[in-house]
């Protein structure tokens, strides 16, 4: 194990060019909080949902390279999905940070480059911090609240 | 399938010792059990190879050290049948498992008007914390009684439960005294006939390392367990729970490794089993706790249960053709574990055990933490003989002895 | 008289591993310490030559592990110039040390109207027992703040103590992520000025591996200490305390050895220590303890002190030096012990302790179990490098090397 | 360590024949009751004091051979003495339990053959049973009290 394992140059280039991190979101349905308090990892992330599709959607935060790159990926796997289906690829992500081969790759895109991951337990939370986050952001936009927040134990 | 007894001794590095030339023969194992080589092979591994914190680190040692501890938390939840891994909290030993739920349970939710019920044969581990948190709470303390068979006085329980004021119910799996393994079914549906929400512990100290148990079947809210009498080392026991209990209690001991966030002005607890591991936990014991599993299970529980069965029946049969001997405890070996409490008429168990050791055979003598029952049994001592997978027929010979010299050593 | 450190290094089996062909550096030491074979060797003669549990028997295994068991803590008591060996209760760690204290003293004798108070600069295990105790009793609970100089206030704490209502200090003797060494006696005189009566704990569990300590001369009521940084064996620990204290204490933890006598009726708790060691204790532990006692004090306690100071002076001046880091914790190498946090621009402390674990470096990351004292330095996590008798200046290349790596991998 | 350095010829005597054992006592000032809970050893002793000398005392109890053939052997060197020499005497007895030689082997009589009682620390606490308890029971009675009981820890 090396930091090339870990350390994908994909994920380096989502980490130090990241893709839709902002600060805010125009007509943003719904904004989650979710912290890994044991690693000081910090993630907002914004959801815009249009005919029950994912119309727009931003994260911002601080944190570690593989959780500020997984959301970066993630947002761009998600983007313009079903909401249905970005719950089941966020499902198809947790499984992959577990172990389990990933059954759509190609949909997951930069997210199936953090496979590696998994080999190092204490950094699968960073990894799976911007997925939980989107989870459960669809989940607060489906039982009709706007507002949510999540802390993780070790 | 039977234990090959002599392969097994080898792994016993004590057992290896001769007491002024003598074979040691070691029948006290119910109060703590020899560790094989495999355990502290577990331990040294973690020492030698291992040694790092866990839960935090980002470098391999700390990873792996880790990775091992909860390893140890899923063997062990496999070992006994636990609901879940996440219902396993490691302890120092089975008396701050009992604790644990004495502090976050019985002390947060029980007052003036409720009752524990407990029983006449338990350790004072599994009484004294419910005496004393009765005298915080203003919470009734209630005593099944011990029948003259042994076994624990069904019908009086009975009316301790019916007027339906006991909601928990403490109780010994195995007595470490008369070696009476309790009903435990029986004895629970009695309770939850009385009170349905009534919560159930049971102290599995002596169960654990002698009969296979299966928590998940016992359907207990909480079980108590202690490594040192299991094979394995000092420092490390747990109590096993129902996870949905876990998550209704607060936390006992407070410290790091159980919060997920603290200031001033709020502190969020972390979710169980962490929320009750305050602190650096004992790392190496739970390697070593692990091994003793394997090694249990590599003998089969269900082959180590015949073997001291049949053990258990050869020695009671020896000893009440003895002269002057009284065993206390349920005659039938189907109805009790190895642990063999007696009396030698004419010597006091504190002269037994003196002549004993110079026979190179170690045993108890004592009140063996359960005053409550010696009070019954009218005794301010006895002697007890334990036995466990390093022992055989031929220990026998050696107490028999030893028995015998005492007896006329002491004639008056 | 210096340390040896290659020598020293030869007693530490895990440092005789290399990491991917590297050599490994082991700065990780204020979380854990690595263990000496002397300490591995005194449990293995536990283990293999006297096992069996203390307290009560009276063969000779148990007598003799007995008497070590007890020698642990006479032991113990002189390394840390304990009043009496009375006063050694062990423990799991220094978090259950505390906490018997949060429940048996603070729980027990303060309330509504009273302050406990603890600084901004404390190990979760000295702030959250205290936070836990005030939700329960009603006390307030009061913090000391940290100057800009990482060394506490002390004339906010002046202020704070004004009232007179501080019945309680708990204070930290060595900041676990500072480095920060608190004037103990000052610091303690200011609360006894303000309140002749107020009870003083300190948590010496950075201070007992690093510095001479005498708990007598501190005159402190409660002095607490953790096995796991001092060479010694993980699952043990202590509090050290007046015997008076002691006598006043209601038991924490109930159960075996801690009684004299137990009926429905009654209960006699035993004397202290013995009062608050509830159970088998960790014994194969307290001969580890007692041989890391030995090796600390065959180097030399102020031998240890003296190489520490002038190996972080070293560090301190390297680091300083090295481009985008920032050390958060005195500079001055006599008011600081060798756990040395900092910040490298641009790195996230994981991402920095995974580079540096690449190259056979282990140091911490994280908030260090002491969130508020994150939050005072607007952090979310630092990294932490700590020394202690294996590490020396040789430690200090691999580490810069890492940090420059990481700077340079992690450049947007 | 044999049986026979534990048990001498002398002490099982006296616990065979026992000496001035008795459940009561005429004109009995005092009555102490201890106890080695741990041991299961129990205590009676009565006293009876007349010009500051110990004019009657006897034990009764339950327990192993050294408690009660200590306690036999410590009637028969304290009674008669005056109540201050009794109780350095009893100190002389203690110090003998923790390894100090005696310093008036003659005056102890019979108590100085559980010398060996030293070496197995467990049985120390047995052989000072008795002599703990006669201390105990002139403390009382210079206390001008009649009545004391008293537990010991392991
Ligand atoms: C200052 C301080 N206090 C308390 C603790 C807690 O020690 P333990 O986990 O051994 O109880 C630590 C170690 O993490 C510490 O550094
Ligand atoms: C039935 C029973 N319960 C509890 C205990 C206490 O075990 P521990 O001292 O390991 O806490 C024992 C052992 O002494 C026991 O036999």
């Amino acid at each position: 194990m090396t930091m090339d394992d870990l350390y994908q140059e994909i994920i380096l280039d989502h980490y130090r060019r990241p893709k839709n991190r902002a600060p805010a979101l125009d007509g943003e349905d719904v904004h989650v909080h979710h912290s890994n308090p044991l690693c000081g990892d910090e993630l907002d992330l914004r959801l815009r949902v249009r005919d029950g599709r994912i119309d727009g959607l931003v994260f911002d935060g601080e944190g570690c390279s593989i959780s500020q790159a997984s959301a970066s990926a993630m947002t761009d796997a998600v983007l313009e999905r079903d909401l249905d289906d970005a719950l089941e690829l966020a499902e198809d992500f947790r499984l992959l940070m577990h172990g389990t081969p990933a059954t759509r790759p190609d949909d997951l895109r930069d997210g199936v480059v953090f496979e590696g991951v998994a080999r190092f337990p204490v950094r699968v939370k960073c990894a799976l911090l911007g997925w939980m986050a989107v989870r459960d952001a669809i989940e607060t936009y489906l039982a009709g609240a706007s507002d949510h927040a999540v802390t993780y134990d070790d | 399938m039977t234990i090959d007894v002599a392969t097994v001794r080898k792994q016993y590095p004590t057992l290896q010792q001769e007491v002024d030339g003598r074979r040691l023969v070691y029948l006290d194992s119910a109060a703590s059990s020899q560790t094989p080589e495999a355990v502290l092979d577990a331990m040294d591994g973690y020492y030698r190879r291992l040694r790092a914190n866990v839960e935090r680190g980002v470098y391999r040692l700390s990873e792996e050290a880790t990775a091992r501890y909860e390893a140890s938390r899923h063997r062990l939840a496999a070992f006994v049948g636990a609901p879940s891994p996440d219902g396993v909290v490691f302890t120092r030993n089975v008396t701050e498992a009992i604790n644990l739920v004495a502090y976050s349970w019985v002390r947060r939710r029980l007052g003036p008007g409720d009752a524990v019920l407990t029983t006449a044969m338990e350790h004072h581990a599994n009484f004294v914390p419910w005496w004393h948190a009765a005298q915080d709470t203003g919470v009734e303390l209630r005593v099944v009684p011990v029948r003259e068979d042994f076994h624990l006085d069904v019908e009086a329980m009975g009316h301790l439960l019916a007027d339906g004021r006991v909601r928990f119910l403490a109780l010994g799996h195995v007595s470490n005294v008369l070696g009476t393994i309790n009903p435990l079914s029986e004895l629970i549906a009695l309770a939850r006939a009385a009170n349905p929400e009534v919560v159930v512990l049971v102290d599995g100290a002596q169960a654990v390392p002698h009969l296979p148990v299966d928590v998940a079947a016992l359907d207990v809210d909480f079980y108590g367990i202690t490594g040192h009498k299991m094979l394995g080392p000092t420092g490390i026991g747990a109590l096993i729970a129902k996870p949905e209990r876990l998550e209704q209690m607060p936390p006992f001991l407070t410290g790091g490794s159980m919060i997920l966030d603290v200031s001033a002005e709020h502190v969020v607890w972390n979710h169980p089993p962490h929320r009750f591991e305050a602190g650096t936990p004992m790392i190496a014991e739970a390697f070593g706790l692990h091994a003793a599993c394997d090694v249990l299970d590599e003998l089969g529980m269900d082959v180590v249960r015949a073997h001291e069965r049949e053990l258990v029946a050869t020695f009671l049969d020896a000893l009440g053709a003895a002269d002057g001997v009284t065993v206390y405890g349920p005659t039938d070996p189907e109805q009790r574990s190895g642990a063999i409490s007696f009396a030698v008429d004419g010597v006091h168990p504190h002269d037994l055990g003196a002549m004993l050791d110079s026979y190179g055979v170690c045993i108890r003598v004592g009140h063996h933490c359960a005053k409550p029952l010696m009070r019954w049994l009218g005794v301010n001592a006895t002697a007890r003989a334990s036995l466990y997978v390093y022992n055989d027929v031929d220990d026998l010979a050696p107490l028999l002895e030893g028995i015998e010299a005492a007896r006329r050593f002491f004639a008056r």
